[in-house]
């Protein structure tokens, strides 16, 4: 396998959260996670409707059909549940389809052949089959995305045996864990935030990978744990720089993959700070946020000070309109307002 | 380029023998030129950021909206994609209520929480729009089994663009309209692109209506450029619909001149030739049906001027109406998520 | 209306929990159910693959269509996206559809109508579209239902804003909330358990409505609170049976509905008991025990005495065969032995 | 009777001149026999309860399965939904495992996860199924993409019933097999029904065929209870795929005699007529073969006692080593999640 060996030779798997390397924006990032995977891996493929278009997929994808042909880069027809099993039978004899989506939206489309094939041939098989498949999209916001075009379905599918879900926040992670999501052997749903996606960042040059299943500090700190991924984690980071001033600190996890979940750095953090604030980009009910959440008051509990706080979405839908959507999404201020009375409680 | 104008497939409908009256052709020519206008204007001050939603134009596919609209009675129940100003304008949306939505607006016809791509206007039976491809078919192919089933009055028509026919959903409602012989109009507007896709990418070479007419529904190509063979080819339709012999499948090939989103032209890109779309212009709707109208000395420079003059109005004041009016407050947020 | 009027002037909609009336068997009441609703209203219908079988499905439909003609009782193509959003549009334009299912796993297929779509309308027509539409469809379990026949996937589900999501333990309900999902004028759906459909109990003749978003205790007790539904819960009620005599004693809450959620009767016992087990059929990550768990974690902190428990499915998929079936699911053993642990401590 | 045996239907594509050698012949006619008697032992002890797996039993069908893998290699990839007996013998897998599996042992061919609908043999290209109707199709055309892609010598048979075509998954999957000319071969098994439901409440009167048709694929029906017929145009199809000239679909008309499922004919509840039962069985596909070849002295009757013999005690011992194997363990629950 040129390509497990080339990822295990790799001396940037080492490589902790990246202060070096060149500058490259997030989309950069992918687009060279992408190229190098398809450089490295024959079995490699990548396709998705939109790819091939002139600016490739949010540029995710620009010139990589040049670069590698139409054969390997291309464009789909408009049929996300056949295109979706298509990918897994392909995986299944011992193609690595990555198989890209504008929006998460569509992929409700696919949910019979995500939750009832794809994630179940390895356990159904007995071991002998496997899905090593990576379904990736971005979730929308803002611009009239509205109710239809930017679900962060994360949650839905947080609970489904066999499917690792990544969440990326910098252009670091965003390439790292998209070259370990394709050196997987398991269906992998990487949830893209097209915000998150306009950041730049140290980015390592060459073939790496970032662990799926582990999660960073990004601040430490000693009031109160938050965790979350994506764009939620990012807004929560702008809300303890603005408290920081106020002498409020606090451990600032990064998951990166939501599933396999973190565990261990979630309990580390709160036996020091005895307080949590979980966040996320999609619905706070019945999802991520109530996953941890959950999952702190029953293996953590004698370690908490007080109620665990989320903040995600209302159980509403979103709003295409401009000044409806600022209501609906929670900002930096209501992350403060909130971890303030956490603190001052 | 690599999808000409090519009459030669086309099926026609409208005979030069038909005579209409001169109250309707200039009818049919005022909707799809105050489309166009609407959709200029739109254009031309999208730039502004003011309205913060996708739009979708359909400038250069006019005349199907126009055509099939003017078959139907104001009670027949139109449903479309995300291209939704021209099927949303034929029916008779209320214009104001359009741009308030554009603008997001709280008197937007959705309240501001549908934006460009959920346009709707339930009392002239413009019923429904998703921002998802082939979304809104099987919902038009429901409510075509309501009408059916409680004996109501209403036929129903479905728009489509030729990239929701790869979807199952599409051939999962088809199958059913056929089945239960129901009062369902399917309209694809083949514009040869899914976005940037070319049809050759995504569909091996057979026409869509080949298809549909397979699975028991009687199906045509039409000249979509032709507001009078898309009316005539509609009437027939909808003449099958009301009369209770089930549905049909009308394939309306027509060209949109600008991108698939946004308001600029973006051929230069590279996923089609400019000069296809210089090709398709040669074959306006409205330029061609206004030839047509002067030729049969039905429409007059002053009346066009007149027209004109009445349309930038209305536009106008649309406008006008839309950026003076209020947003919505946080309070909407949380209403009608559950119905009474 | 002749629907709604009915239903209001119906005296029985205030009769609580039956202990009168005939006894009936599951299948039966719903039958009535579905009889009555059929009767009292044209703009009800009732379809879905099987429903004019020879038995009906699983004898719940069985005769209707000789009852009151194919026209509003008929089987359907294999098409569930479509139908549902056939369904939908039906609903939007007035009818009261009650599309059945054999099993939730099929409707994976119809996320994207379920969930882009019926769940938006009222909504996105800002109030002026309304869906009254009924998804029913029977949880499976044993005798080789598998990976691809078993799945309970409310907690997919819940967090969806605008559906509502029931599940029925009793017959009494099963009936009174049917009537209430096929009165109720949003996407209602309704998740039975074939388990729980072998039961008999006691069942008003007519017509009465189980409010959507109301517990019910099934028992009294101080020791802790054990709350859920359905099967899992008819578990946890075996489970206080053996403990009983033990000296154990706990509120049990069946909820009946998940969405809206009942959390008032939750927070009341809790208050008394400091202790809660959260029982589901669903898996247990990210689903409706994490819902809760996180909930009370969240907002009757200060009530806990104890870590949050809940007993759910592993993260694994379900064994068609016997033998390694009976280890995936939880049984009155494992409950007990959970519940003694909380207890003790 | 609804569904008559119909042959002026069907394309023919087996001439009474075609020769085919005797081992040949005996070996299509041993694996019909062998399917069936496997399938009737099955029914035969299902009462005892001790299979606690729901089975989909093939009796009647068997020509199809047998007809198309006759003309398969081994490395070529079967792919079926929940229907898998006759598939899974007919390509070659074992036996053992199979019954096993029936009996929810450890050794079963899906250590006991999977059950009498997920029936497999990677040795042998049987290479999944789904319990989930057209499920598997999807997958059947990414392993034929593969395929192409990487060059691979094997082609990919997908086996569907006559419900799955009513998935839009179907239909997506076939486009995208016509649109890249992919190597494989679909077998659309019509029997009528789905579980109860006939097809007339289900799909409006076009052939199911002529569908697929009118995607670009070539398409026959035929008389799938004729197992030279099957394997006739089962090769020009497997000849066009593995040439690369792409996708084939065979509509083979055969009828199953017990019900949807379990182990019993339940024509009697009334949603069929049991004369036509009784019809079909008059057009049995291993009566019918075997008239054939005794007709043409290919097969004598101690051949044909031998046979049953030796059907007998591979049977008898698969079901004994099924009895006697282990059940699985509490550990194996949570192993195969993931894969390394
Ligand atoms: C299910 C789904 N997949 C992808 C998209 C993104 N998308 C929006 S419009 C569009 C093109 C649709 O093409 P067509 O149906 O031909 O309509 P046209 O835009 O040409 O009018 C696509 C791919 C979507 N909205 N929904
Ligand atoms: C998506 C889905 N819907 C419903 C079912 C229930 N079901 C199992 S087999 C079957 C009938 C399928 O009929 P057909 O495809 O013609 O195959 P046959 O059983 O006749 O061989 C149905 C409806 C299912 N397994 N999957
Ligand atoms: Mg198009
Ligand atoms: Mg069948």
């Amino acid at each position: 396998m040129p390509w497990a060996e080339a990822l295990i030779a790799s001396k940037a798997e080492e490589v902790e959260v990246g202060q070096e390397g060149r500058i490259l924006s997030y989309v950069d990032a992918l687009r060279e996670a992408l190229s190098l995977a398809l450089d490295l891996d024959p079995n490699v493929f990548v396709l998705g409707q939109g790819v091939n278009d002139p600016r490739g997929m949010f540029g995710v994808t620009t010139g990589l059909h040049e670069e590698f042909g139409v054969e390997r880069v291309f464009d789909t027809p408009l049929s996300e549940e056949g295109l979706t099993g298509i990918c897994a039978g392909a995986a299944l004899v011992g193609m690595r389809p990555v198989y890209l989506h504008n929006r998460p939206d569509f992929l409700l489309l696919a949910f019979n052949q995500i939750v009832s094939h794809a994630s179940k041939f390895s356990w159904m098989d007995n071991g002998k089959g496997r899905v090593p498949l990576v379904i990736w999209s971005a979730i929308g916001r803002g611009w009239g995305s509205g109710a239809q075009h930017s679900q962060a379905i994360q949650g839905l599918l947080m609970g489904v045996p066999g499917l690792k879900i990544i969440m990326p926040s910098t252009p670091y992670d965003a390439k790292g864990l998209m070259l370990a999501a394709i050196a997987d052997n398991n269906p992998t749903l990487i949830f893209e935030h097209r915000w998150s996606m306009r950041s730049k960042g140290h980015v390592p040059e060459g073939t790496y990978k970032v662990p799926i299943g582990k999660g960073v500090y990004r601040k430490r700190g000693t009031d109160l744990t938050v965790v979350g991924t994506s764009h939620a984690l990012e807004v929560a980071l702008e809300a303890m720089d603005e408290l920081s001033p106020q002498g409020i600190s606090a451990d600032v996890i990064d998951l990166r993959t939501i599933k396999p979940l973190d565990e261990e750095i979630i309990f580390e953090s709160l036996k020091k700070t005895g307080k949590i604030l979980v966040v996320d980009t999609g619905w706070q009910m019945a999802g991520v946020c109530a996953e941890i959440g959950c999952l702190v008051a029953e293996k953590a509990f004698h370690d908490l000070k007080g109620p665990v706080r989320r903040i995600g979405l209302p159980d509403s839908h979103t709003p295409a309109g401009f000044s409806l959507e600022q209501y609906y999404y929670p900002n930096k201020e209501k992350m403060m307002g909130v971890i303030k009375e956490m603190v001052e409680k | 380029m690599r999808y000409p104008y090519n009459p030669e497939n086309f099926t026609s409908f409208h005979s030069s023998e038909t005579v209409y009256d001169k109250a309707f052709l200039t009818r049919l020519y005022r909707e799809m030129l105050r489309i166009r206008r609407i959709e200029e204007e739109i254009a031309s001050r999208y730039h502004e950021d003011e309205m913060k939603s996708p739009i979708h134009l359909v400038i250069g596919q006019e005349s199907t909206a126009v055509g099939v609209c003017a078959a139907l009675e104001k009670t027949d129940l139109a449903f479309c994609g995300h291209r939704t100003h021209g099927v949303y304008l034929a029916k008779g949306g209320d214009l104001k209520a359009m741009m308030s939505e554009l603008y997001c607006r709280a008197n937007g016809c959705a309240g501001s929480r549908g934006g460009s791509m959920h346009l709707f206007d339930k009392s002239v039976g413009m019923e429904s729009s998703s921002a998802i491809v082939a979304g809104s078919i099987p919902t038009s192919v429901g409510a075509a089994f309501a009408s059916q089933r409680r004996k109501d009055k209403f036929i129903c028509v479905s728009f489509l663009g030729d990239a929701a026919t790869e979807e199952g959903a599409f051939w999962e409602a088809l199958n059913f309209a056929a089945l239960h012989k129901l009062p369902i109009v399917f309209i694809c507007e083949n514009n040869f692109f899914s976005v940037c896709s070319p049809l050759e990418v995504r569909q091996p070479k057979v026409a869509i209506y080949k298809k549909a007419e397979s699975f028991g529904v009687p199906s045509v190509q039409i000249d979509g450029t032709k507001v009078l063979e898309v009316y005539a080819a509609a009437r027939q339709a909808v003449e099958r619909a009301r009369s209770g012999a089930g549905p049909s499948f009308i394939e309306s090939v027509a060209y949109r001149y600008l991108g698939h989103g946004g308001a600029t032209d973006d051929s230069a890109s590279g996923y089609r030739d400019p000069a296809e779309v210089e090709h398709w212009r040669e074959h306006d709707p409205i330029s061609t049906f206004h030839d047509f109208l002067v030729s049969k000395s039905q429409l007059t420079a002053t009346e066009i001027e007149q027209m004109e003059k009445e349309i930038r109005s209305e536009v106008l004041s649309a406008f006008e109406h839309a950026i003076s009016s209020p947003e919505p407050g946080e309070e909407e947020l949380m209403t009608h998520v559950y119905s009474d």
